[in-house]
């Protein structure tokens, strides 16, 4: 154990010196910024807002580097080997980026939701007055939307139990969400699963060619789309057990299901190993500057 | 010699996990490129920007995020590469909020591989609105309405390749490049479908290609769905314009595919090399 | 009608070449509909294009049958064409939109339900316009029920229909006969070895919000699940993405483990938030799968790309993992990785099967009727299909008949949507 | 009574409203209107979720629970988040309306959140979707083994169209001359049927079985004839 820990510090130190020497050298990881300044003739006020120009670009006039976004890279790069280090086993780097990660992406969603159905929607429809003079000026709407004062006291109602008494009052517009996309959703899955499916699956088993000749190809084909998609939902089936013609049939229903599975893995792979690429260049082209 | 087999059959997957992890590093540091058989649908895409007239006008929204560059990136640049050859006008715009960072990417190739190209005469970044497949709906009839400046908030008025545009029918190509919804199958469905004038060429990921093939040729000139067909067009745009090869990371689509396919035959081998240890171990299974 | 017009056209081009601007000729045959079921709020109108337009299909016509004669005749050609308006007590028209050059039709919406009468200009390449069509006018209605989809309502109505009457003749005390699905004897397997082993059950009820109807199925088999953990005393984690589906999945343990009889053991920091983003929750479970090594994992839900990250990860701590989805996008990777997996429907049939309340059998009944009627439509269209093949063999042009008047009533009509 | 039936009659007279809706022009935009609701109520419900989060990791901390310390991190970047992005830190107002502070997007570039959002969300977010590429590899040594029938139909598509999707695989097999009977053995052929035909029937009847349990697990719902999300009494 000793001896291993040993082999990590000096990889881990040789891995330090080759980051300093690139960064200080090629430096990696720099990002340049150019200012752009927007001024109001109106309220005489005027801000000054930094936008990304390539480096290609770095000795234009005004352009600077930008430190919060060149550590930014470096601090990515980390996180980056940080989630890959997990990979060979659960260690105080990965715990460090996953504690990191599961909080700041919490708030992410948190935030998220915040600006743009609370204020952008609920706010902005029930206090349009409040809203237009401080987050939304560009906004138009002039009466109150009181219908939203229904997810008000919904939202109320929900929050209610953490109060002592009475929580069980949150189960009312639970209840409410759960039975309003019950409803939505059988009628949208029974419209584009179950009859748009049917309707595309409905074929001629035997096909003749504008000629009157007889078609093979799209007969075969048709036949099997159809005989095929016939058997998978015959695998499907509750109420009749799976033995003779029907144990026979659904058999033969699985295996296709199988052959679907090994294609749908199969072309995903490509996806996959893209994503890894896009990683890996991040990490020797953004970073490193490599190539 | 059964304990080799033995000792494979409980093979630590960590041992995957490098052979992965070489198999896509090594091909991409040393930059080999394979040769490529060019499909006719990638000639289509190809020939709908090489045909068109020098100067035309080309919608270019960019519809992606960091996730999926690895597999967008190299596409969207042979495509602007493509057009800035061809001397095209190009419109840069988004519907994905993380597709500015996209488009300032291929800014960048383009300011350093094209220093002619003059911002505002020959490209334009109108940045990212958001409303979704809502802004395709809305730019088809009213362009300005939405994109009243660039993404710099220079007014259109002081742009001059933005003079006399009103909508996107006056552009005679659309290229999007898309990682999902609402992406290339809403450009299709809400500006190429309805207006005739419009033809469109995409760029996406191979998970989402299978929902596009119905498309193509009626509503879409062809796609690029991954990093095959994109190592394609880069050779086929090496073959007319050769200068483009010599260039930094021109090929990336090439040197991509050769990790991919590296990687294809490691993951078959080890498929194999799974199958025989499983044989010669009588099929048993150790789990630790 | 429209060639008088055009030989008043080309008389007036002749008359006064001199003249750069002419005037241009007005649209004609102003139609103004309802449109159907809808909510009252839209017209359509329809016109037939002014002889000056350059898409005017007669002019087409003339140019391909003398191209001696060039389209130049079109000394002012129309650009586009103006609609105006004029509701009930209004008494001025007012502009109600503008159409480009070969759009012969306009809808107009956000109408109240009362009379508006319509007019239309062509708009000439110099800005000016052409004198009005008639005056047309209707008023918009409000349809309660779209009748393009009585047939698809009538379709679902079977089909919902007998899973209610499937669901009511069981509780009525019918006998229902189901066969068994395997991964579902398996979970009472598994809860059993996790309880021997002393480890936990881990259950994820999908990464989706409680408005995916595959987030509640997979709540609803959690409920079972803790029925089991409860009575065998193993102990539960259920790590969620969205608060909601934490609040309703502690109502649903809750309920589990007090008619287990058990209520005790309930403890409500085992059904616990991480974070809504996909791969900050994915990070927090398999780091936890690798320090805590569950002895079972349940994946019950819409589950996205991190299906195999979780199956690869828990394999590797040698838990048993029972995945059920109805995501057809990610079943390859739970069928290669997992030890059982319950696909598409056979996931929200598991709910049914562990209640083993009979009604809830019942609604399996109802579904393989539906599945019934499916292959049903499938033979019979396809049937059809094959003789209208036979019928027309050879045949070029429309195909007409009874035959296909049947095709089409079953494609259009009933599977139309 | 108000526990367990009123939330019943609520949603069956919801839910069964809901399905009129979209046959009935007049009341179809009901359906935008509560799906908004849901998003607000979402919000709310955050409340819940940031305070379970919160208890959960200062219990450990005040326990002093094996890695509490990372407990601390959590929360610390959960409130340097939420506070960076609630706050609007560092994000100018809108280019048009300079005189409104709050008028700029919480995501604007050069902001604190932003900053947040490209530097820690993103490489975290995408290199963990990136680790997909290993786990293929080993769920590939251990699960396609063909031990039976169905393993072994799973196997060889998977193979067949791993092939296809290299360069030198269609190559290879377009040395099979065109016009010879061979010809249907030509790799882009056997991928073309497997994923065009054999991957939609089989995609298609699963869908069409996921409908109709969609359907009968809402009915379920609708009817009260599952009322597990309820909880006990």
């Amino acid at each position: 154990m000793k001896q291993s820990n040993v082999i990590w510090v000096v990889v881990m130190l040789l891995a330090g010196v080759y980051l300093s020497w690139r960064a200080v050298s090629y430096q990696a990881g720099a990002v340049y910024v150019a200012p752009k300044i927007v001024a109001d003739a109106d309220s005489g006020k005027s801000f000054t807002t930094w936008s990304k120009v390539p480096s290609v670009e770095s000795s234009n006039p005004g352009v600077e580097i930008s430190w919060p976004r060149t550590l930014g890279i470096w601090l990515s790069a980390l996180f980056t080997l940080a989630i890959f280090s997990f990979l060979f086993g659960d260690n105080v780097v990965y715990k460090v980026a996953e504690s990191i990660f599961v909080g700041s992406s919490a708030a992410y969603a948190m935030v998220v939701g915040f600006w743009s159905a609370f204020m952008g929607i609920f706010v902005a429809q029930l206090a349009p007055q409040f809203s237009q003079n401080t987050f939304m000026p560009g906004d138009d709407r002039t009466e109150p939307e009181w219908l939203m004062l229904i997810p008000l006291a919904m939202g109320i109602m929900f929050l209610w139990r953490l109060m002592p008494a009475g929580g069980w009052i949150s189960r009312w517009p639970l209840a409410f969400f759960i039975a309003v996309f019950a409803g939505l959703r059988l009628v949208s899955h029974f419209e584009a699963d179950f009859v748009v499916q049917i309707k595309s699956t409905i074929l001629p088993l035997i096909v003749f060619a504008e000629d009157g000749a007889f078609d093979l190809k799209t007969s075969l084909w048709n036949s099997t789309m159809v005989l095929g998609t016939l058997c998978c939902l015959t695998y499907f089936f509750f109420s009749v057990e799976h033995t003779g013609v029907v144990g026979k049939i659904s058999r033969v229903g699985i295996y296709l299901l199988m052959i679907t599975f090994g294609v749908g893995f199969a072309l995903t792979v490509m996806s996959r190993y893209s994503l890894l690429i896009g990683r890996m260049n991040f990490l020797l082209k953004d970073w490193l500057n490599l190539g | 010699m059964d304990k080799f087999w033995n000792s494979l059959a409980n093979l630590d997957r960590r041992w995957l996990f490098a052979l992965t992890f070489l198999a896509i590093s090594i091909p991409l540091l040393t930059g080999i490129v394979l040769p490529q058989k060019v499909t006719p649908m990638v000639e289509n895409v190809f020939n709908a920007i090489d045909e068109l007239p020098s100067g035309t006008k080309i919608l270019m929204p960019l519809d992606y995020d960091p996730s999926a560059e690895g597999e967008l990136q190299p596409m969207a640049d042979a495509f602007i590469r493509h057009a800035a050859q061809k001397k095209h006008k190009l419109y840069f715009l988004t519907i994905w909020p993380t597709g500015v960072a996209m488009i300032q990417r291929q800014v960048a190739t383009l300011k350093k591989e094209y220093p002619e190209y003059v911002y505002g005469e020959d490209y334009v970044n109108l940045g990212y609105r958001p409303g979704y497949e809502g802004v395709i709906k809305l730019i088809t009839s009213d362009l300005p309405k939405l994109y009243g400046s660039d993404q710099q908030g220079t007014p259109v008025a002081k742009i001059p390749m933005m003079a006399g545009i009103d909508s996107i029918k006056q552009f005679p190509l659309i290229v999007n490049v898309s990682a999902g919804d609402p992406g290339l199958k809403q450009w299709v469905q809400y500006a190429a479908t309805p207006f005739d004038s419009i033809e469109i060429v995409g760029g996406t990921t191979g998970v989402q290609a299978s929902t596009l093939y119905p498309y193509i040729p009626n509503q879409m000139i062809g796609m690029i769905a991954g990093i095959k067909p994109a190592a394609e067009y880069e050779k086929l745009m090496f073959e007319k314009y050769p200068e483009i090869e010599k260039r930094p990371n021109s090929n990336m689509a090439n040197v991509f595919m050769t990790s991919q396919e590296v990687a294809h035959f490691m993951l078959i081998a080890i498929i194999i090399l799974g199958n025989v240890v499983m044989w010669q171990t009588g099929g048993r299974r150790d789990q630790s | 009608m429209r060639s008088f017009t055009i030989i008043i056209c080309l008389l007036l081009v002749a008359g006064t070449s001199d003249v750069s601007a002419q005037e241009v000729a007005p649209p004609s045959n102003l139609n103004v509909f309802d449109v159907e079921n809808d909510k009252g709020e839209e017209l359509r109108l329809t016109w037939t294009l002014s002889a000056d337009d350059p898409n005017t299909e007669t002019k087409e016509d003339v140019k391909e049958e003398s191209a001696n004669e060039p389209p130049a005749t079109l000394n002012n050609p129309v650009v586009g064409y103006l609609i105006e308006v004029k509701s009930g007590n209004q008494k001025e028209f007012a502009e109600a939109g503008k159409v480009d050059a070969g759009v012969s039709e306009f809808k107009a919406d956000d109408l109240e339900r009362q009379e508006y009468s319509y007019r239309v200009k062509a708009i000439g390449a110099d800005g000016s316009f052409s004198t009005a069509t008639g005056i047309s006018a209707a008023t918009p209605v409000r349809q309660w029920v779209d009748r393009s989809k009585i047939y698809f309502g009538f379709f679902m109505l079977v089909v919902c229909g007998s899973v209610v009457y499937f669901i009511e003749a069981a509780k009525a005390g019918k006998q229902l006969k189901v066969r068994k699905i395997a991964g579902l004897e398996a979970i009472e397997e598994a809860v059993g070895r996790a309880t021997e082993m002393g480890r936990d059950c881990l259950f994820i009820p999908g990464i989706q919000d409680i408005n995916d109807i595959q987030t509640v199925a997979g709540l609803i088999v959690l409920n079972r699940v803790a029925e089991l953990t409860a009575e065998y005393d193993a102990g539960l984690d259920v790590p969620t993405t969205r608060s909601l589906v934490m609040t309703v999945a502690r109502e649903t343990v809750d309920g589990a483990y007090t008619s287990a009889g058990r209520p005790d053991l309930y403890n409500p920091d085992n059904i616990y938030y991480v974070t809504d983003e996909q791969f900050g929750f994915v990070a927090a479970v398999t780091g936890k799968m690798v320090r805590e090594k569950p002895a079972a994992c349940f994946y019950m839900g819409a589950f996205y790309a991190e299906s195999l990250i979780f199956a690869e990860t828990a394999n590797t701590v040698g838990a048993i993992q029972i995945a059920g989805t109805a995501m057809p996008s990610q079943l390859p990777f739970f069928v290669a990785a997992c030890d059982y997996v319950l696909i598409g429907e056979e996931f929200f049939a598991a709910s049914a099967y562990l209640s083993g309340e009979p009604q809830q059998l019942g609604s399996l009944k109802g579904q393989d009727v539906g599945k019934f009627i499916a292959g049903l439509f499938l033979i019979v269209g396809a049937l059809l299909m094959t003789v209208s093949q036979f019928v027309h063999r050879g045949a070029s042009g429309e195909k007409t008949g009874p035959l296909q008047d049947a095709i089409s009533f079953m494609t259009e009509s009933l599977l139309g949507t | 009574m108000l526990k367990r039936t009123v939330p019943l009659i609520i949603a069956s007279i919801v839910g069964i409203v809901l399905i009129l809706a979209k046959f009935s022009p007049p009341i179809q935009s009901w359906e935008t209107e509560v799906v908004m609701w849901f998003d607000i109520l979402a919000v709310f419900a955050f409340v819940l979720g940031a305070g379970n989060l919160n208890l959960n990791n200062l219990k450990k901390i005040s326990e002093r629970k094996a890695g509490w310390g990372y407990a601390a991190i959590t929360l610390l970047a959960f409130w340097i988040t939420l506070i960076c992005g609630i706050g609007k830190l560092g994000v100018p107002p809108n280019e048009q309306y300079l005189g409104y502070a709050w008028s700029g997007s919480f995501e604007a570039e050069g902001s604190a959140f932003w900053w947040i959002f490209n530097y820690v969300y993103v490489p975290l977010a995408s290199t963990m979707f990136a680790t997909l590429a290993f786990y293929i590899s080993s769920a590939a040594f251990r699960a396609f083994r063909a031990n039976n029938v169905e393993a072994s139909l799973l196997l060889l598509t998977a193979l067949v169209v791993l092939v296809s999707q290299t360069s030198s695989g269609p190559m290879l097999s377009d040395l099979i001359p065109e016009e010879s009977t061979w010809a249907i053995f030509k790799i882009d052929t056997i991928r073309g049927v497997l994923v065009n035909l054999f991957n939609t029937l089989g995609t298609r009847a699963v869908m069409i079985g996921i409908a109709l349990g969609v359907v009968s697990t809402s009915l379920k719902v609708l009817m009260g004839v599952d009322q597990s999300y309820l909880g006990g009494d």
